[in-house]
């Protein structure tokens, strides 16, 4: 009686005879699968926030995934969102790359893929339009506005964000191209915050213990990051905002605040808003009409001195 | 005797533990068809010679030569390689694998590539039914007791086909019968030409099986004597190093007379999560309660149903009038118990622990976690009991694990003694102990209960239960067959009450 | 000389060492202090600012530890009740507003649920301690952020701001205070191993439950016991995190902590399958981490390269701690230990 | 004999019924579910970790840990698109992974057995060093377009109109097939048991144990790296920030499956369940379809917390049925 176990898929094998449920065209109201990253930062809230209230407020069956930051996770919704038979699937990569087979599945159904916020690494014809910003543009913008605080002089710090990631390695890539134009202007030390206040702060105290008086500048990859540095630069004695500038990128309610109360001087926006953005293209996409392939976010760069202005408008 | 083949010589084996010398200077030899009886005290160093043999532990120094010529063994792997087959002093065996896949494990038979289960157990049965063991071979090893593990792993190495079989108190638990079934193997072995080295305190047995004695003392070899040229006074004159005053003074001290009888413990209808099914009981204060019987006849769970190591489903349980409802070990502690098991290397000892922490534990338990006893008594407590129960070792500050497997049960014996019980239940308390030791703690036993203890007594050994119970329960298949006390007692009918399973 | 080696503190206490000689020479600045503010200012400082809420832990996670099980539920406890307090002192949780008080023991609270919940688990329901805290380690994240509605929430302004921040960042007597709430709690948890029995049992659980059950010990009691001060470490380490960056971040507050507080154990030369322990050592394990870090961040390793540095760090920790590599690698030392042995 | 089986593989068969209870409350509440493309996506979506859940099942059993695999995926996805983008033969880009996650799991068992450093943290080690070499390589992801490796992820093989599984659910379910008959019918498999019951023992009874606990951790590395493969199948690109904490997924998997941590008891088959598990309570979720992240958390624990405890209580209840029938026989 030392029989193996038989391997799984014995008693519930495949059913041939079970018919795959058919895409739900004729239906009217729109039906949007959306493959969220996860919860990482307060940008990410900001964007899930965005995409619920849009959904509610246009009427469409939105069914939402989580990914939470794996990859694995938004693949497996992407395919359920198929099997499901949405009429638009929208995906927030995690990574740029391994999103073709899956894609190529959505295509086979006939299913439009909208990115949002990030690109992905795949042939023009497997996704129907991209919606959001352009990270080396903000690393660019960035490093322009931290020369106009500098004076085109100085020595920056930078915190990255987490290894790898590709708004982290975009916004680095971006501000050291801008760089090379300022020769007077130098990045002294760069290290990763993870994305993250608590580490961002950390980071910055070891900086400005190594550099005691050296640094005129901090580059933060996000906002968060900035905010954990502003108050190391706080404990080391000194003013943020004004023996040290800090340009950061996201846009995010607390920067604001900082920069109000005039510890921070810039923030390069990157709007995560972009949830009326999305469904408009899905709705169009549903009625067969032509989008443009890449729909651009609508976003700005704000400073310190209209910061007590633009705070009234911030939603997130 | 000269006529026989040489097969293993040691010479001068020397080993030493940080603050013991376990093993100086030691020889010992080995012939075909000889049956080697391994003696001494507790912690004389036999084990440490087995394991020095094994490749468990490496030896400081000496020769060890096997048919002639010298080897090295690396390691218990290496000593199987060469034809050494052992059965260790503690079970060592795995509890999570089946019985049958313990006799065979790293050797199974094989069929198609792939191991023949069949084969597995159907040979795992008739191994242990030659051993007159009849259990499903196929459940865990851990569902069975000590003693039928220390079979299981009995079998295992007599179906190693070997030149040397080495037993390391093989015997401590079992009872007569498996004993006679297992000398009745060891003497075919020896007829067809195997070594056997055998350890035991058990000195009858010593004489019933063996051809050659040798006597370990303090690590040193005292010497080798044939066994029919020794008579057994003088065996334990060499074993302890002085003459010794006979058992029998004990005799006239025992069975306290109980006519006040002061009942203790009542237990009625009694039914356990384990197999123990509506049983009475009653334990009187001052008296040594026996419990007889064969193995597996439910003596051990008994214990442990009172003691609230098994859960009791149903029935009453009163101690000292007191109805007991959830009964579980702190309980029963606080409730004056107290109960030293049968398995101490899985039940018992905390390894990791000292001596003193080991001694202390269910002493400090009792008392709370707050009560916390002092490092000062701590040290007192432990010296006593080190002292009193002669147990050998550099210091309190011993791990118990580094200790010989006499004196790892004294020190659970000064566990539940350092609690100070009002009935004490010892399960098989003398296993692996020395002659010496084991009248002493037989002594202590009476002590106590001629000062008002009662304990609850429960061993293998006939003898010992002769001499120290005052009455006896005898049971056979977890059912109480009877009861006798005082001059009633005799080995005869307790035999011919559990062999007829009939009630008195 | 042997005696010293074999101390379990010895070698995470070397480690530390030789790692603080290492930044001597080639980290700029690393040992200059200077005074700021009437307080101490500069890298020590900052470590032992920095490893209390990795020290607080170690102390939880050492005890769990040591009955054989594993909590890796921690760093979302530090989300739930960084989340908690800071929701309360910004006044947005509903009920007691920007109380300080409140916010404090609402937090403390939510750890002792949250260790009380593993403990449970764990003890009573008799799951295996790493899935048993598996669940919460999933859930957790996800229950702070329900607190805080999804929004990473920031102090700034709130009116008792100043307080919150001196607990994580303030300064007590020109050193941190967060350091001297890790002398306290470490104080009280060595009293309660050392000056009760509660060690006793947690080394005699850990090395054998069976055994220790027949003794007497509370098995299942002192498990729920020690998940509970691991959860209140927890939820401690929390409240010093959030305060030190003015904020609670559920995604991120206390993210993989639990694999530094782990390591942290075992660096301190702690077996991870439970049995003898010792805190002060976990505690150098945990000054060693969070020192190495630092150092990282002092001597501008790039951050591509910090994984390898780690990994490399901790193999060749571990190595030296262990008995049998020295005795293997330094043949003939151990040779000369056997010939002290014998004589 | 038939009961011997039942009450043998007790803990197994519970799991695969909540597993298909699972299922059928998946099937009845929400549309679309109960059908076999459903039931085989959990398969084609988690054939990497069945994979690497056999191989770590190994390791558990032997009573250690591995929890490098995570990186070990990451990193065989970075460098096969590396050396793929150079033009290496995929093939051997395949066997080179292999043989990568084999000689690291050797290195790691090796110091574990040889110089008892905990596998908790001589994993951890591995950890760290697989993913700082992936970074090494590149900190951004990197394409795979490499033809054999398209074909291979993209190839569906049709088990009937619109129901289809891929090329990587058939190497899982091989490795699972040879996992259970190794553990179960290999004298390599038994003397795992052994050692993880009682690692002493194991070596007095004679098991070279040295040999089994690093071919454990050589096991291990070799199915992360099978399970890299697939997964680089999968996603058809290297990542060094891919599958973070996904060993705790294959440890949860395991212990789900029946695995004691403490090691000794275990089975690969139940491993393959503890995946599906999971990987059904993820479909549950994404069907549900209006979770927010932090209730998407919350729902996953609960139900995870919910499956163990039930599976725990019936478990625990019938020792005791089990007893008293012992009792009444
Ligand atoms: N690993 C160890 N570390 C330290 N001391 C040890 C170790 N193993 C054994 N000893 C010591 O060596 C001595 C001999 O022990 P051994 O186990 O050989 O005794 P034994 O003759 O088998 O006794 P017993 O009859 O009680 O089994 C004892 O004093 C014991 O304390
Ligand atoms: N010879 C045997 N055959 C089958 N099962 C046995 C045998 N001996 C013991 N058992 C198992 O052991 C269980 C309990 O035995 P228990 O320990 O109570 O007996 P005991 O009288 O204390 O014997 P021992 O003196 O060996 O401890 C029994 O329920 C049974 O399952
Ligand atoms: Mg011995
Ligand atoms: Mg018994």
């Amino acid at each position: 009686g030392q029989e193996a176990q038989p391997a799984a898929t014995g008693g519930n094998g495949p059913n041939p005879a079970a018919p795959s449920e058919p895409a739900q065209k004729g239906n009217d109201r729109l039906v949007v699968g959306f493959a969220q990253i996860g919860q990482e930062s307060g940008w990410r809230d900001a964007e899930t926030w965005s995409i619920l209230n849009a959904a509610e407020e246009m009427g469409v069956d939105l069914k939402f995934s989580d990914g939470q930051q794996k990859q694995e996770n938004q693949i497996k919704a992407i395919r359920s969102f198929i099997q499901q038979g949405v009429d638009v699937i929208g995906v927030a990569p995690v990574v740029e790359t391994g999103w073709e087979t899956v894609f190529k599945e959505a295509k086979d159904a006939g299913i439009p893929i909208v990115l949002v916020d990030r690109m992905a690494a795949v042939s023009d014809d497997l996704y129907a339009c991209f919606i959001g910003s352009d990270f080396i543009l903000e690393g660019q913008n960035a490093c322009k506005e931290m020369a106009r605080l500098l004076n085109n002089k100085g020595n920056i710090v930078e915190l990255q964000g987490t290894v790898g990631a590709s708004a982290a390695t975009d916004r680095m890539k971006g501000f050291a191209e801008e760089l090379k134009n300022y020769p007077d202007m130098k990045i002294i030390a760069s290290q990763t915050g993870d994305f993250t206040r608590a580490k961002g702060k950390e980071v910055m105290e070891a900086f400005l213990k190594a550099h005691p008086g050296e640094i005129n500048g901090v580059y933060a990859h996000n906002d968060d990051m900035a905010l954990g540095a502003i108050e190391a630069i706080k404990d080391a004695g000194l003013k943020p905002g004004v023996d040290i500038k800090i340009v950061s990128i996201d846009g995010v309610k607390a920067i604001f605040e900082a920069m109000v109360a005039g510890e921070a001087n810039v923030t390069v926006e990157c709007n995560p808003l972009l949830g009326p953005q999305f469904f408009q293209v899905c709705k169009d996409l549903k009625e067969g009409k032509q989008v443009p392939k890449w729909v651009k976010s609508e976003e700005g760069i704000y400073r310190q001195e209209t910061a007590a202005e633009d705070i009234k408008t911030r939603k997130y | 005797m000269d006529n026989k083949e040489i097969l293993l010589t040691m010479r001068n084996i020397s080993k030493s533990f940080p603050g013991v010398k376990a093993l100086d200077k030691v020889d010992f030899t080995l012939r075909k068809g000889e049956i080697h009886a391994l003696l001494g005290e507790n912690g004389a160093g036999k084990s440490t010679l087995i394991k020095v043999l094994t490749g468990i532990e490496s030896m400081d120094e000496g020769q060890v030569t096997l048919e002639g010529k010298p080897i090295h063994v690396k390691n218990s792997q290496h000593a199987q390689a060469l034809g050494i087959s052992t059965v260790y002093q503690e079970v060592n065996l795995c509890g999570n694998l089946s019985v049958a896949e313990n006799i065979f494990v790293g050797r199974e038979p094989m069929a198609f590539g792939r191991i023949d289960w069949k084969t597995v157990n159907k040979r795992a049965k008739e191994l242990l039914k030659n051993l007159n063991v009849d259990i499903d071979v196929t459940k865990t090893l851990d569902s069975y007791p000590v003693a039928i593990q220390q079979m299981v792993a009995i079998a295992r190495a007599l179906d190693i086909s070997a030149k040397i079989l080495i037993l390391d108190e093989p015997t401590s638990s079992l009872d007569a019968a498996e004993c006679r079934k297992l000398f009745s193997v060891m003497k075919q072995l020896r007829a067809e030409g195997m070594g056997i080295i055998f350890v035991t305190h058990f000195l009858d047995q010593v004489y019933e099986v063996s051809d050659m004695i040798t006597v370990l003392r303090n690590g040193e070899l005292v010497g080798e004597y044939e066994a029919r040229n020794l008579p057994k006074v003088e065996l334990i004159g060499k074993m302890i190093g002085k003459d010794y005053e006979q058992l029998q003074q004990i005799e006239s001290s025992k069975k306290t007379s109980h006519e006040a009888k002061e009942n203790f413990i009542t237990c009625r209808n009694i039914t356990s999560e384990a197999n123990i099914r509506d049983l009475d009981l009653d334990v009187n204060k001052g008296e040594v309660l026996g419990l007889a019987g064969l193995l597996g006849s439910g003596r051990s769970e008994i214990v442990r149903a009172l003691f609230g190591a098994d859960r009791i489903l149903s029935g009453e349980l009163n101690v000292n009038k007191k109805r007991i409802k959830r009964n579980k070990p702190i309980t029963a502690i606080r409730n004056g118990l107290g109960y030293c098991p049968e398995d101490r290397k899985s039940e018992g000892i905390v390894s990791e622990l000292t001596i003193r922490e080991n001694i202390i534990l269910a002493l400090q338990a009792k008392r709370g976690m707050f009560r916390f006893i002092g490092r000062k008594e701590q040290n007192r407590i432990a010296e006593h009991y080190i002292k009193l129960l002669d147990i050998k070792t550099p210091g309190r500050e011993q791990q118990i694990k580094n200790l010989s497997g006499g004196n790892q049960q004294k020190v659970l014996l000064a566990r539940w003694l350092a609690t100070d019980p009002e009935l004490l239940m010892l399960d098989e308390p003398t296993r692996g102990i020395d002659v010496g030791t084991k009248t002493e703690i037989q002594k202590i036993v009476l002590q106590l209960a001629e000062k008002g203890m009662s304990v609850i007594f429960i061993s293998s050994e006939m003898d010992e239960m002769l001499r120290c119970c005052g009455r006896m329960v005898v049971l056979n298949d977890k059912k109480k067959l009877g009861e006798l006390s005082g001059a009633e007692i005799n080995e005869q009918i307790i035999m011919e009450m559990i062999a007829g399973g009939k009630s008195v | 000389m042997k005696k010293i080696t074999t101390n379990q503190i010895f070698w995470p206490l070397a480690a530390f060492i030789v790692l603080l000689v290492y930044n001597a020479f080639f980290a700029k600045n690393f040992f200059k202090i200077s005074i700021l503010d009437g307080h101490l200012y500069g890298n020590l400082i900052d470590i032992l600012k920095n490893f209390a809420p990795l020290a607080l832990l170690s102390i939880g996670m050492t005890l769990v530890i040591a009955t054989g099980g594993v909590d890796i539920s921690v760093g979302s406890v530090v989300a739930i009740s960084g989340a908690i307090a800071c929701s309360i002192i910004d006044g947005r949780l509903g009920i007691f507003d920007h109380s300080f008080v409140a916010a404090l023991i609402l937090a403390l609270l939510s750890g002792i649920a949250c260790g009380l919940w593993n403990g449970f688990l764990v003890a009573k329901v008799k799951i295996q301690p790493m899935v048993a805290t598996l669940i919460l380690m999933t859930a957790g994240r996800g229950i702070a952020q329900l607190i805080t509605k999804g929004k990473i929430v920031t102090i700034n302004s709130a009116p008792m701001m100043k307080e919150y921040y001196f607990l994580g960042a303030g300064y007590f007597l020109g050193l941190p205070f967060a350091f001297f709430i890790v002398v306290a709690v470490f104080t009280i948890v060595m009293i309660l191993v050392k000056r009760t029995a509660f060690g006793l049992f947690l080394q005699s659980l850990g090395t054998n439950p069976k055994s220790s059950r027949l003794s007497g010990i509370k098995v299942d009691r002192i498990k729920l016991v020690v998940y509970t001060i691991s959860g209140l470490m927890a939820s401690i380490a929390g409240i010093l995190i959030s305060s030190n960056i003015k904020g609670a971040d559920c995604n991120n507050a206390g993210l993989f902590i639990e694999l530094d507080a782990i390591l942290s154990v075992a660096i301190g030369g702690n077996s991870l399958n439970g049995g003898r322990f010792m805190i002060p050592a976990s505690i150098v394990g945990a000054l060693f981490v969070q020192c190495l870090t630092t150092t990282v961040y002092a001597l501008g390793v790039p951050p591509e390269a910090i994984s390898l540095l780690k990994a490399i760090v901790i193999l060749v920790l571990c190595l030296f701690q262990s008995d049998s590599f020295r005795q293997k690698v330094f043949k003939g030392t151990g040779r000369w230990r056997k010939g002290a042995d014998a004589a | 004999m038939k009961k011997g089986i039942f009450s043998r593989n007790f803990s197994l068969i519970v799991t695969i019924v909540l597993f298909l209870l699972l299922f059928t409350a998946g099937s009845l509440r929400y549309r679309g579910f109960f059908s076999a493309q459903v039931f085989l996506n959990l398969f084609i979506d988690n054939a990497y970790l069945i994979i690497i859940a056999v191989g770590m099942t190994f390791v558990l059993i032997s009573g250690g840990i591995d929890i490098s695999v995570a990186s070990v995926v990451a990193f065989v996805g970075m460098l096969s698109a590396y050396l793929l983008r150079n033009g290496w033969n995929p093939y051997l880009v395949m066997l080179l992974m292999l043989l990568i996650g084999s000689t690291g799991g050797f290195l790691m068992g090796y110091i574990i057995h040889y110089f008892k450093i905990q596998p908790f943290i001589a994993t951890l080690a591995g950890q760290f060093l697989y993913r700082g070499a992936c970074f090494i390589i590149s900190t951004s992801s990197i394409l795979i377009d490499n033809p054999v490796y398209s074909t291979i992820a993209n190839y569906q093989i049709k088990l009937a109109p619109r129901t289809y599984i891929s090329i990587s659910v058939v190497i899982a379910l091989i490795v699972v097939i040879a996992g259970a008959i190794t553990a179960k019918f290999s004298k390599f498999g038994r003397a795992v048991y052994a050692v993880g019951g009682n690692e002493q023992s194991a070596n007095l009874m004679g098991l070279p144990v040295a040999r089994i606990k690093i071919s454990v951790y050589v096991l291990s590395g070799f199915c992360a790296a099978l399970g890299g493969i697939v997964f680089s199948f999968y996603t058809l690109s290297g990542y060094g920030l891919q599958n973070i904490g996904l060993e705790m997924d294959a440890i949860a998997s395991s212990v789900i499956g029946g695995t004691l941590l403490t090691g000794g008891v275990g089975s690969v088959v139940g491993s393959m369940f503890g995946v599906l598990i999971q990987g059904i309570i993820q479909t549950i979720i994404i069907f549900q379809g209006n979770l927010s992240s932090w209730w998407t958390k919350v729902a996953v624990a609960s139900l995870l917390c919910l499956f163990i405890v039930l599976q725990r209580v019936i478990s625990a209840n019938r020792e005791r049925i089990r007893r008293r029938m012992l009792n009444d026989s």
